[in-house]
């Protein structure tokens, strides 16, 4: 499978140079450090990579994954059974050996419930792992999990510590976290800076290029601007489309990625009214994407029109969505005239979602027997609202680097815990199994029919694109963003 | 020492009161701590079992006590998100909005004082009147309009000024203070309103007073007589709104630490509701209500430091006319 | 100098304006003041007595106008610079006020009350002040000085108080004092004993003193002169003892004869005076009496009466005076 | 002085009366007891004056035996009702019948009403309705002087002291009450009003046959108003006699320090006798003994030890002191 | 006029001055200051346009109008003052934030009053017992940051009008309790009081009618002001993303979905937070000045 190529910074500025201290701006603020507790793969990349590496980096030119801090990941019975070899010699910051028992200590703990970890979903689908040798884990999967490898970028399994550490308990750990990182802990104060200082002993010399990285988390994407513009900051992480070309229009450099698939409209699939897939097409006419979408992104409208970009090698020019007033009005009123109007409450957390309800409520205004009200939660229910099917439509992402882990997880019917939007469709699903074929052709020919599955039934309706991305000052070079954990701290370095 | 005894007794029982009815509320709330620790993925059974681990399955009486019981002890216990101990993360968060609001009160008192001072030499004159419409100009603009605006102007615009973060005490005084002088002053400007129309009133009400009379009748200069003899005594309302506004600023950084992106109180206890961290909360809670607490006996203590009259028991015999007018200015 | 008045006032006005219009508080006073003598000024509320004591003072509240000639030593106090005034004030012109409760600093131990005056003026010292200040103590009779210096006001008691700002008022060796009211707010024990004091130290000093009291009796037992005021004007004015035994003017008679003394006799009515003070704003024109007064004519209620002289020492504005002396009323 | 003691009581003729009174007050200073033992009682249609310095609870005598401050000890008797035990429903009816008239006349006047309303105020809480009121108003008006037409509307605010203090008469005697405390009701006033308000009192009383305690600092009008005067000195009483003979032969070395400081302007040096000396004491800290002894010129070793009682030292006049002005 | 009386003398030039020279005064001002003027004007235009909104010739305030973020210009009346992200008149949304804003404000205040003035008048005129009880429930309530009750609130119910109201109802009563309470204690020693007592009135009835009358008009005097405080509180919940629920516009609101595109769109701050600024500042001023007027008699 494969993605959008990468997007990256500073490719004339030749070799890099060693030595700097960068300043940046990340989307979030980590409330510590632990893996079990994080969740963090797009919104604190640089700090995570910074402390634990990379176990799996992507090749961006392949979509395949290579081994980082890890020797080898492989399956051979399709995703039934994985072996995870360490590299040999491979120590973490306080010297202890990072092997294959601290993978099975980290990777037990993740499944542990006492630990409450954010990843213990699909912790959870390793049913155990087994010590083969010093180097050598072998993790036995609960079901056949053959997008298991492209899931792992996007969940905290990838960020191991020492056991060593980790045994002193979370409140010690946390005064100083200890992976096997290019960078290693210097000082943090909660919602504060976090300072890391250099690594030495790092496994992949040269790397990293700096000497110390000052990260802080602003969820506020316009502050996060603010500070890089008052020169609080020598990059910014970002993921929105106005504040790229703001940042641009005052000089700064941008680096983007766009996402397959995007963020939109998920729509329940198991609960009145859209359970009835008319209701969901009637919507999807009704919108007119790229007004809602130039609404939402402040004037840089960006409705994904097809699942795929154009750079993927499974793009299909299928549309996801067509805007037609009078077919939607029409279907409403069929709805209607059967006692089935379209009355949903669109649910809206903090954030972004007044203004997604707004666009969405002033667009549906202008049709007859359709009406959207608000359902306000706070932050706190984000995730229960998903797991529990306690909505009509909100507000969620269907973004992905390759489609196998997460498009899998999300659409296919037996993907029970993270098919939010209970979608359950043979023929999509049948798609997806097939679609992890190794043979290119194969695959692409799966893909489509899930495209044309999608434009037909619409869980989904993506009123925007998931992007993902830094800006940064001239001197910032070495920033390669491809999905998610990027860019990676390693990489980055300061021309002097 | 009776009094101190039963002064005390009565904070706890604020204290208690306030932990206590915070906890009751949030446990009105829905979603659960467990929920949220474990996130979208969890299961009902994997809830269940780190509730029964954090102790939430208990009743809510149980919880309370049980928090109160490690409290007393200087035991505020461990959020179950963070996993950190809440005394830690109110000690590191502290300084913050300490100095905030500290740094909001000298700089709101510090003009309120000095434009006061102006009003009232001349009240009612075209200089006093431009200072009332200053005045209430800054009363009437609130505190999350004031701080985009300052950041606009102070750190985009000009950029001498960081447009968020902190920077603390340690890295050296001068970025410390840059650092905290544009969220101060957010806070701080409604302030000045008040402190300048309590202290204007209040100057004004003391210069018609006989004594001043009196000293100027023994040929005192203006202003010797408007800071030795008037100053004093016109600000006891300037301390109990003080005190007041310094309880609120604590209380309330709320808005500035959201705006300035600052590792605070405020924002602790905002994530912490958002999270139902109750023990975080209760935490915090019973903090603020500590330091309201502390701010009511050091106004108490500062009544007695600004008037001899209030340092020893009151006398017995006073004028009706003093004694009602004290009354109106508590 | 010696042959001039320590103090001329002449048509002194002293207006006031308030959110009801302008108070005429005082609005005409001419009177003199000799070296060494004690001046009373008696008058009921609201006749203007403070109002015209501080009217010659210079200080006078926000939005007020003063009109006249109030020549002290020869010097003209109405026209005075501000940093001249500061000169006279404490120095030369010292004032006691009504209430001694509300005219020491509540917050400025005695100490600093009684000798910064001094310290302005007479530019000595510390410590030469504090020794002065234990003397000034000692001498208006304030029992262990030096504990009371280190002392704020509210510690002393209102009679102690009244003891202090009058030694305060002393400490420069004013030539004038004025005191106004200064024992109305306390006991009839006390008052009598602030009133021995201030009669001792003005005839020991031969210091000149004028004397407000809203009650004939205290003033008329104890100053050369008396002068009486109604609604903002001097009605009549001479010497003590004529003023209080033999006054002319219809008002102090009508006032004198209101006043149950310990020699009326029980149960018996006092005689009134009927109605109430004029309005300060729109007095009435001609004598302000005469709305109240039970010998008015037409040409009271238009003109205001000239102050008349009736004898050596007695003056008075009443066109239809009583001459108590031989028990019938003159005029009309 | 500053005795105790009853001996000056008449038994039970009296219409009122008071033995033994005391009152405590609790301030952040501590406790102490504004009214220490006061004993006194009237006879029908009797005035009594009640004189003393600031502070020796004269007022607080006067509340006391309305009971609008608490009794601590001691006990009042109104005709025959005992007023420290009587209920609150009780009180609430027999204070109709015992009315009080107050120092400061504006602030007896709640200034949110008018003046019929006022005036009134007595006969609505009796449960008359507004017809019946409204009938009344021009009687009670005139009564105390005030021309109805132009009063009855008006606000408190808009009234004169000496007008305020007949509104405030007019409400006492509204209800018709057969006892009058007056507190000070004409210290507040000029002296051209104070002859005003001291001639009405004077023939209402004659004309409702009223019974009256009056107050006052003024030695003049306290002689001139009652027909029995009491002396207090902190908390407690000096003497009492027919105010005649008190005021021209006072027992009471307080009493006479009192008169001597009388101003009087026919007397070289403006006062007849010595005055004087010290302050009145902190009643927190009374002195042991005769509560005056620390200020009497003729005080001995045993007025520090004994507190005297109130004793005959004439026909008809008492005093408490060891060594009494004979 | 007797014989022996003789006029005195008065110098010729005295005599003249006498007649002219009389001091000349300036009286303090009457009139109402512009501002205040100026304050009544914009309540009550604000209060009438919001009662009238609904038959105002404008669009509704969910519907777009236009293209998103214009900004403000003459013409047309719904773009008057521009539009927002979703292309509606914010002249619209201003207009109807008014109905929010000043519900909230106006209700929470009232019923704050409401209920402080009554537990203050019991404090402050039966004292003891009941006082403690009243005060330290007022303690309790002050030592809550508002912004955190708030917020504690909204987190068990989700935000809407009522809530809001409750929430902001339930942080204004301390402060009216305590004025309530000073005020009664200021009251309940006037002589009037006793006198009524006197007279055998009863507790109920001395608190009603002779002590409350007096209280009300010095703590209504303080309403603009409270009312000021709590639409600013509003826009602060709002701000936080915790105020009335969308479509549905408030000033708070519309200045915090603004206060991202402050550097682009900065009118899509200034407009509300211009209205938000004039009525918080009209409130307080006409506040200021029956403050003037009615809570003088505290003093005389
Ligand atoms: N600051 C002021 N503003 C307005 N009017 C004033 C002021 N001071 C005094 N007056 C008025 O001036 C008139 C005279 O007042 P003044 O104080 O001189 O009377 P007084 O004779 O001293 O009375 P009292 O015996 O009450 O002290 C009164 O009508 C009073 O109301
Ligand atoms: N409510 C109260 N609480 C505490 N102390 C009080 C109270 N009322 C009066 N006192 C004190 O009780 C004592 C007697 O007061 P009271 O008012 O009876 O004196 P008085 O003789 O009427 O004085 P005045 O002539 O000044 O009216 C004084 O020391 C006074 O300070
Ligand atoms: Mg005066
Ligand atoms: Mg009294």
């Amino acid at each position: 499978a494969g993605g959008d190529t990468a997007a990256s910074s500073g490719e004339p500025a030749g070799e890099p140079v060693s030595g700097g201290t960068l300043r940046a701006l990340e989307l979030a603020q980590p409330s510590g450090f632990d893996p079990v507790q994080v969740f963090s793969s797009t919104s604190m990349p640089i700090t995570f990579t910074a402390l634990y590496g990379q176990f799996l980096v992507p090749d961006t030119k392949t979509g395949q994954y290579d081994c980082g801090l890890c020797k080898s990941f492989t399956t051979t019975d399709q995703g039934a059974t994985w072996e995870v070899v360490t590299r040999e010699g491979l120590t973490f910051s306080d010297g202890t050996p990072f092997n294959a028992a601290a993978i099975k200590y980290n990777w037990d703990r993740m499944k542990d419930p006492k630990f409450g970890s954010a990843s213990a979903g699909i912790a959870n689908q390793i049913d155990h792992i087994e010590v083969v040798d010093e180097q050598t884990a072998k993790v036995v999967m609960a079901v056949p999990t053959p997008g298991f490898k492209g899931l792992m970028p996007i969940y905290s399994l990838q960020w191991i510590a020492s056991p060593t550490a980790l045994e002193k308990g979370q409140a010690e750990f946390n005064k100083n976290p200890i992976g096997a990182g290019p960078f290693l802990f210097d000082n943090w104060v909660p919602n504060g800076t976090l300072k890391l200082k250099k690594n030495p002993g790092y496994y992949d010399a040269p790397k990293p290029y700096l000497d110390a990285l000052e990260i802080q988390g602003v969820s506020d994407n316009a502050q996060r601007l603010n500070a890089l513009i008052s020169g609080q900051a020598d990059t910014i992480l970002n993921s929105e489309a106005s504040i790229f070309a703001e940042g641009e229009s005052a000089g700064f450099k941008k680096v983007e990625y766009q996402f397959n698939g995007g963020v939109g409209l998920m729509l329940n699939n198991a609960k009145a009214p859209f359970n009835d897939v008319r209701a969901r097409q009637a919507l999807a006419y009704a919108l007119d994407l790229n007004s809602l979408s130039d609404s939402i992104t402040r004037g840089y409208p960006s409705a994904p029109k097809t699942l795929f970009t154009e750079g993927s090698p499974l793009y299909e020019d299928i549309p996801l969505a067509t805007h037609d007033p009078d077919k939607a009005q029409k279907l409403f009123d069929e709805l209607a005239a059967e006692g089935k109007p379209v009355n949903f409450s669109y649910t809206v957390f903090p954030g972004n979602g007044q203004l997604v309800f707004d666009a969405l409520q002033s667009q549906l205004q202008k049709y007859k027997n359709v009406t959207v009200t608000p359902d306000q939660r706070d932050t706190s229910q984000q995730g229960v609202v998903g797991t529990k099917g306690d909505y009509q439509a909100l507000t969620s992402s269907m973004a992905f680097v390759d489609p196998g882990s997460r498009l899998w997880g999300q659409l296919h019917g037996s993907a029970e815990r993270t098919n939010y939007s209970r979608f359950n469709d043979p023929e999509t699903s049948a798609a997806l199994d097939a679609g992890f074929s190794d043979d290119p052709a194969k695959q692409k020919e799966q893909y489509k029919i899930v495209q044309e599955r999608l434009s037909e039934l619409h869980p989904y309706i993506l009123y925007t694109a998931y992007l993902s991305g830094l800006l940064t000052t001239d001197k910032v070079h070495g920033a390669v963003v491809y999905g998610y954990t990027s860019p990676a701290a390693a990489d980055l370095w300061l021309q002097p | 020492m009776s009094d101190v005894l039963r002064r005390l007794g009565y904070a706890a029982l604020v204290i208690v009161l306030v932990t206590f009815g915070v906890s009751l509320l949030l446990s009105f709330a829905p979603g659960s701590v467990a929920q949220i620790v474990l996130g979208e993925e969890a299961t009902p059974e994997n809830i269940a079992v780190l509730e029964r681990e954090l102790g939430l399955d208990r009743p809510l009486f149980v919880q309370y006590f049980d928090w109160l019981w490690h409290a007393v002890q200087g035991d505020l216990g461990t959020s179950p998100i963070t996993g950190r101990s809440v005394t830690q993360s109110i000690a590191e968060r502290l300084p913050v909005t300490l100095e905030i609001a500290a740094l909001a009160l000298i700089i709101s008192l510090s003009a309120a004082v000095v434009l006061a001072v102006l009003s009232a030499t001349a009240p009612n004159s075209i200089l006093d009147r431009g200072i009332n419409a200053v005045t209430s100009v800054l009363l009437s603009v609130p505190t999350f309009v004031a701080g985009p605006l300052l950041i606009f102007l102070f750190a985009i615009t000009i950029k001498g000024f960081p447009a968020l973060g902190w920077t603390s005490i340690e890295t050296g005084l001068g970025p410390n203070l840059r650092a905290a002088f544009l969220p101060a002053l957010a806070a701080g400007l409604v302030e000045i309103a008040s402190f300048h129309r309590v202290l204007r009133a209040d100057l004004i009400s003391t210069l018609r007073e006989d004594f001043v009379a009196a000293a100027r009748a023994k040929g005192m200069g203006r202003g010797y007589v408007l800071f030795r003899h008037a100053f004093r005594p016109s600000s006891f309302s300037l301390l109990t709104v003080s005190g007041l506004s310094l309880a609120r600023l604590i209380g309330g950084t709320i808005i500035v630490e959201a705006l300035f992106v600052l590792p605070g109180l405020g924002q602790l206890i905002t994530q912490s509701i958002a999270q139902r961290d109750v023990v975080t909360v209760q935490g915090v809670v019973a903090f603020i209500a500590i330091v309201f607490v502390l701010i009511n006996t050091l106004v108490d203590i500062g009544y007695g430091l600004i008037d001899p009259r209030v340092r020893r028991a009151p006398r017995v015999q006073r004028s009706p006319k003093a004694t009602s007018k004290k009354e109106a200015a508590a | 100098m010696s042959d001039r008045a320590l103090l001329e006032v002449t048509d002194l006005h002293a207006y006031i304006g308030s959110p009801r219009g302008v108070v005429k508080a005082v609005d005409g006073v001419s009177f003199t003041l000799q070296h060494g003598e004690a001046l009373g000024v008696v008058g009921e509320s609201g006749s203007g007595k403070s109002v015209m004591a501080r009217a010659v003072m210079g200080l006078m509240p926000a939005r007020s106008g003063r009109t006249g000639q109030v020549l002290f030593q020869g010097r003209e106090l109405l026209t005075m610079k501000p940093k001249e005034l500061q000169e006279v004030w404490g120095k030369q012109i010292a004032m006691v006020f009504q209430d001694p409760g509300r005219s020491l600093s509540p917050v400025v131990r005695v100490e600093r009350q009684l000798t910064e005056g001094m310290r302005r003026h007479l530019g000595i010292s510390r410590t030469e002040a504090n020794s002065r200040a234990l003397d000034l103590l000692r001498e208006v009779g304030v029992p262990d000085p030096e504990r009371r210096l280190r002392a704020y006001p509210h510690e002393l008691s209102g009679g102690m108080r009244q003891r202090v700002m009058i030694a305060v008022a002393l400490a420069c060796e004013p030539d004038l004092l004025i005191a106004d009211e200064p024992t109305t707010a306390l006991d009839v024990t006390i008052q009598r004993q602030v009133l021995d004091l201030l009669r001792r130290v003005q005839t020991q000093r031969r210091m000149s003193l004028v004397l407000i009291s809203h009650d004939l009796h205290v003033v008329a037992g104890r100053t050369d002169r008396t002068a009486v005021m109604y609604a903002g004007r001097i009605a009549e004015i001479g010497s003590s003892r004529t003023v209080f035994q033999d006054p002319h003017h219809r008002y102090t008679h009508a006032l004198l004869s209101a006043t149950p003394t310990i020699h009326h006799e029980r149960h018996a009515p006092l005689n009134v005076i009927p109605g109430s003070l004029p309005s300060p704003t729109h007095p009435p024109a001609g004598c302000r009496f005469a709305p109240r007064c039970a010998a008015a004519s037409q040409e009271c209620t238009q003109a205001q009466p000239p102050m008349l002289q009736f004898s050596d020492d007695l003056d008075a504005a009443c066109i239809h005076p009583v001459n108590t002396k031989e028990g019938e009323l003159v005029g009309r | 002085m500053a005795g105790s003691g009853s001996a000056h009581l008449r038994g039970d003729a009296a219409v009122l009366s008071v033995e033994n009174l005391e009152v405590e007050y609790h301030t952040a200073g501590g406790s102490f007891k504004a009214v220490a033992g006061v004993s006194f009682d009237l006879l029908p249609g009797e005035t009594l004056g009640i004189v003393g310095e600031s502070g020796c609870g004269k007022s607080t005598t006067g509340r006391a035996v309305l009971r609008l401050d608490p009794i601590a000890n001691g006990h009042v008797r109104f005709r025959d009702e005992t007023i420290e035990t009587a209920s609150h429903q009780r009180m609430r009816e027999l204070r109709r019948d015992m009315q009080m008239i107050f120092q400061d006349p504006v602030s007896s006047l709640n200034p949110r009403r008018l003046v019929k309303d006022i005036i009134t105020e007595g006969l609505a809480i009796g449960g008359q309705g507004a017809k019946e009121r409204a009938a009344v108003v021009p009687e009670l008006l005139e009564q105390v002087g005030l021309p109805p037409e132009r009063f009855a509307e008006m606000s408190p605010r808009q009234l004169s002291g000496g007008q305020a203090q007949r509104v405030a008469i007019g409400r006492a005697l509204a209800v018709r009450p057969g006892l009058l405390i007056c507190d000070e009701p004409v210290s507040a006033l000029d002296v051209s009003v104070q002859a005003q308000i001291l001639n009405l009192l004077e023939d209402l009383k004659s004309k409702y046959d009223l019974t009256i305690v009056f107050i006052a600092h003024d030695l003049g009008v306290v002689r001139s108003f009652s027909d029995k005067v009491l002396v207090m000195y902190l908390g407690k009483t000096c003497e009492f006699g027919d105010s005649v003979e008190v005021y021209e032969r006072p027992a009471h070395p307080y009493t006479r320090g009192l008169l001597d400081s009388v101003p009087s302007p026919e007397v070289e040096g403006g006062f007849v006798g010595p005055a004087l000396q010290g302050d009145l004491p902190s009643p927190l800290n009374p002195p042991s003994g005769c509560r005056f002894r620390a200020r009497c010129p003729m005080s001995q070793d045993k007025c520090a030890v004994d507190e005297p009682a109130m004793r005959e030292v004439r026909p008809g006049q008492y005093a408490a002191c060891h060594f009494p002005l004979v | 006029m007797t014989a022996g009386a003789i006029p005195r003398e008065l110098g010729v030039e005295n005599a003249e001055r006498m007649a002219v020279a009389t001091p000349q005064v300036s009286l303090p001002r009457k009139r109402l200051s512009i501002l205040v003027v100026f304050s009544y004007v914009w309540i009550a235009l604000i209060v009438l346009l919001a009662v009238v909104a609904p038959i105002l010739p404008i669009a509704a305030y969910d519907q777009s109008v236009g293209a998103p973020r214009q900004a403000p210009k003459f013409g047309e009346l719904n773009t008057l003052l521009g539009t927002d992200q979703v292309g509606r008149s914010l002249l619209s949304r201003v207009i109807y934030g008014a109905q929010v804003s000043l519900v909230v404000g106006a209700v929470a205040g009232l019923s704050g009053a409401a209920l402080g003035t009554v537990l203050g008048l019991l404090a402050g005129y039966f004292r003891k017992g009941t006082d403690w009880v009243i005060t330290l429930i007022a303690d309790v309530l002050l030592s809550f940051p508002v912004l955190v009750l708030l917020l504690a609130i909204t987190a068990i119910f989700s935000p809407s009008i009522p809530v809001l109201v409750v929430g902001l109802a339930i942080a204004g009563t301390p402060t009216f309790m305590r004025l309530a309470r000073a005020n009664t204690m200021a009251w309940t020693s006037r002589e009037f009081v006793r006198a009524a007592r006197n007279m055998g009135a009863s507790s109920t009835r001395i608190l009603i009618r002779e002590i409350l009358p007096n209280v009300v008009p010095s703590l209504a005097a303080y309403m603009p002001l409270v009312i000021a405080a709590l639409i600013v509180a509003e826009g602060s919940l709002s701000f936080l993303g915790l105020g009335v629920p969308p479509p549905t516009p408030s000033w708070g609101g519309l200045i915090s979905s603004g206060a991202v595109d402050l550097r682009t769109a900065p009118y899509m701050v200034f407009v509300p937070a211009t209205v938000l600024f004039l009525t918080v500042f009209a409130l307080n001023q006409g506040g200021e000045h029956l403050r003037h007027r009615f809570d003088r008699n505290l003093q005389d």
